[in-house]
């Protein structure tokens, strides 16, 4: 861009620019850049409305239309790939343009909406959105703003939550078990009820293998007469296992029991 | 047994993310699990603590997270120069777009914006856990319908959409369509909130 | 600007991972930059402003960290708890058995299974609760008696062993495991006799 003197920048309608618009203020090295960093047509319209302080709802149509033409015709010329919206505006703001300029009947001019108003209402909308998108950007956020504080326990264990485990499955593995055990004759399987295991585990844990527990003491007759009997199965279970000593001073004195070991 | 505000202190720095009030509940076996109303009374108290420290408690969409504040930007961003990512305008607007219009299509965050997403933004948004597709609008070509996600208000430190900044009001068009019909009427100049730093 | 300790509290819980004492220093503009002595001794103060608290200061080979001191391991492992799949076959017969045999001891459960019973299940099932030492048998080696706890009980939704499906024969066992796997069957209500207060 050194001969940015002599050599046109761009040619609008057949006319040759060799000067930039008279509203930038860019430095040529920087046009490039500048001009790349429009999001659209909205975005330029709304930067050349804002640099010359005009409310949107008042638009000098045909000014901002010249302008618009310019900075499109520069990016042309500098071939930066122009979306095809730009154009698509170009060929719109002509049309206001051109509907502005026809007179309207003097009936007609109260109903008639203005041209501009699709425009408005879009560039307003457009607008809206670029504040927030500036009111997102100052929030504070991670990583550049705030930081997630965090420090190593100095110990880390992974606790291994024990499998679930469901009736049928232990079941299951009690059919297998029992199958296979049927397949040696020699081992039978006795079948008490589990009342009287359950009595039997019960029994164990009450008596101490150091002192003696009356007999009469293990019985309670508030569990009724079923309960009396499995306490008793239990109990002759316990010492045919050798697991009870049972221990009478002499005939008819109170029996006594201790666990064994 | 540590107090509970220590305990809890040390959880959320070793979660290093948000936890949850039920998840922090979850953390206490049942014997010693605090009520949860005890458990809100220890984070206020924890929060309280950090006044004046290099970090601060606060409640996320997530969740509870203890961060470092703001004001050490100027250190902390030191450490990890390539990380502090900026964003592009463009990624910036169609992120407010979804935040704000939410669920919206690709097609409607172009038409706001007057030209085209590139697949490159919306890729970035989803890779960064910011926006996901949560539907689609039952329309030819049945477009995805975007939305933010809970990593995006984690990120932004917002506790629920409600409480991103307001969306300046439409102004009234009504009042405006009366005044372009008369061609002569002169509108008052923009209020400030349209002003603009330099592009 | 910040107090120096509380720029290096922030610095080191934004880190998350140990900083030298070079790297720190780094992390001033030049202007700012402390004396390596300045520095060591807010180090110092600021591991001492942690007693008490859920983190604490420690100088690791790989500079200094901030870390949550291991007491607090019962609470924060728990963050990253997971659950095994499944338990194995051998247990759960071994459990089967000791629920359906109590009191047995290994070697009886060994005779049955046909197979030695790992210590390793023994000590799961003591660890989980589910089985307990309840005595010794009076023969070579004072063999321990294996039954099953109240937890066990618990677990399963019983109120007594007498409420497990009944040990029938084996090939009825496959009639009643059909049963239980249709998840609408309903088991006999326990018979009265083996509902029996805590002895």
């Amino acid at each position: 861009m050194d001969s940015a003197d002599t050599l046109p920048l761009a040619k609008v309608g057949g006319e040759p620019y060799t000067r930039f618009p008279v509203d930038l203020y860019i430095p040529p090295d920087a046009l490039e850049v500048f001009l790349e960093a429009f999001e659209g047509p909205l975005d330029l319209l709304l930067y050349l409305i804002q640099r010359q302080n005009l409310d949107i709802r008042d638009i000098p149509i045909a000014d901002i239309t010249r302008q618009y033409m310019d900075y499109l015709a520069l990016m042309q010329e500098l071939r930066l790939e122009l979306a095809a919206e730009y154009l698509v505006m170009a060929a719109w703001l002509a049309e206001i343009k051109s509907r502005l300029l026809l007179p309207r009947p003097p009936a007609a001019e109260a109903e008639e909406t203005d041209p501009r108003a699709e425009l408005v209402r879009r560039l307003q909308e457009y607008e809206r959105f670029q504040q927030a998108a500036r009111a997102l950007d100052a929030l504070p956020r991670m990583e550049r703003d705030v930081f997630a504080a965090c420090a190593e326990p100095a110990q880390r264990d992974v606790t291994r939550l024990p499998p679930p485990v469901q009736l049928a499955d232990l079941l299951d593995a009690l059919r297998g078990v029992l199958a296979r055990a049927e397949l040696f004759s020699s081992h039978y399987i006795r079948r008490e009820t589990l009342s009287v295991r359950e009595r039997m585990t019960q029994v164990l844990e009450r008596l101490d293998a150091l002192r003696f527990t009356l007999f009469t003491a293990l019985f309670r007759p508030a569990e009724g007469r079923m309960g009396v009997v499995v306490t008793f199965m239990a109990v002759l279970e316990l010492l045919r296992e050798g697991l009870l000593e049972l221990v009478q001073a002499e005939p008819f004195a109170p029996i006594h029991v201790r666990r064994r070991g | 047994m540590p107090e509970l505000k220590i305990i809890l202190e040390a959880l959320l720095l070793a979660a290093g993310e948000p936890l949850t009030l039920e998840r922090l509940l979850e953390l206490f076996p049942d014997e010693q699990r605090p009520e949860r109303t005890v458990l809100r009374a220890a984070l206020t108290e924890l929060a309280a603590d950090y006044g004046g420290r290099g970090l601060e408690l606060v409640e996320v969409a997530s969740g509870f997270r203890l961060q470092v504040p703001a004001a050490f930007a100027p250190w902390v961003s030191r450490l990890w120069e390539e990380r502090a990512s900026r964003y592009s305008r463009a990624l910036l607007e169609t992120l407010a777009l979804i935040a704000y219009r939410q669920p919206i299509t690709r097609g409607e965050i172009e038409e706001v914006r007057g030209v085209s997403v590139s697949s490159g933004i919306m890729k970035t948004l989803q890779e960064r856990g910011w926006i996901k597709v949560i539907g689609h609008r039952e329309a030819p070509g049945r477009p995805a319908l975007y939305a933010t996600t809970r990593e995006f208000l984690d990120y932004f430190n917002l506790g629920s959409l409600g409480e991103l900044p307001p969306l300046a009001a439409p102004r009234d068009l009504d009042a405006m369509g009366a005044a372009l019909a008369a061609p002569t009427a002169q509108f008052p100049a923009s209020s400030p909130q349209t002003e603009f730093p330099d592009v």
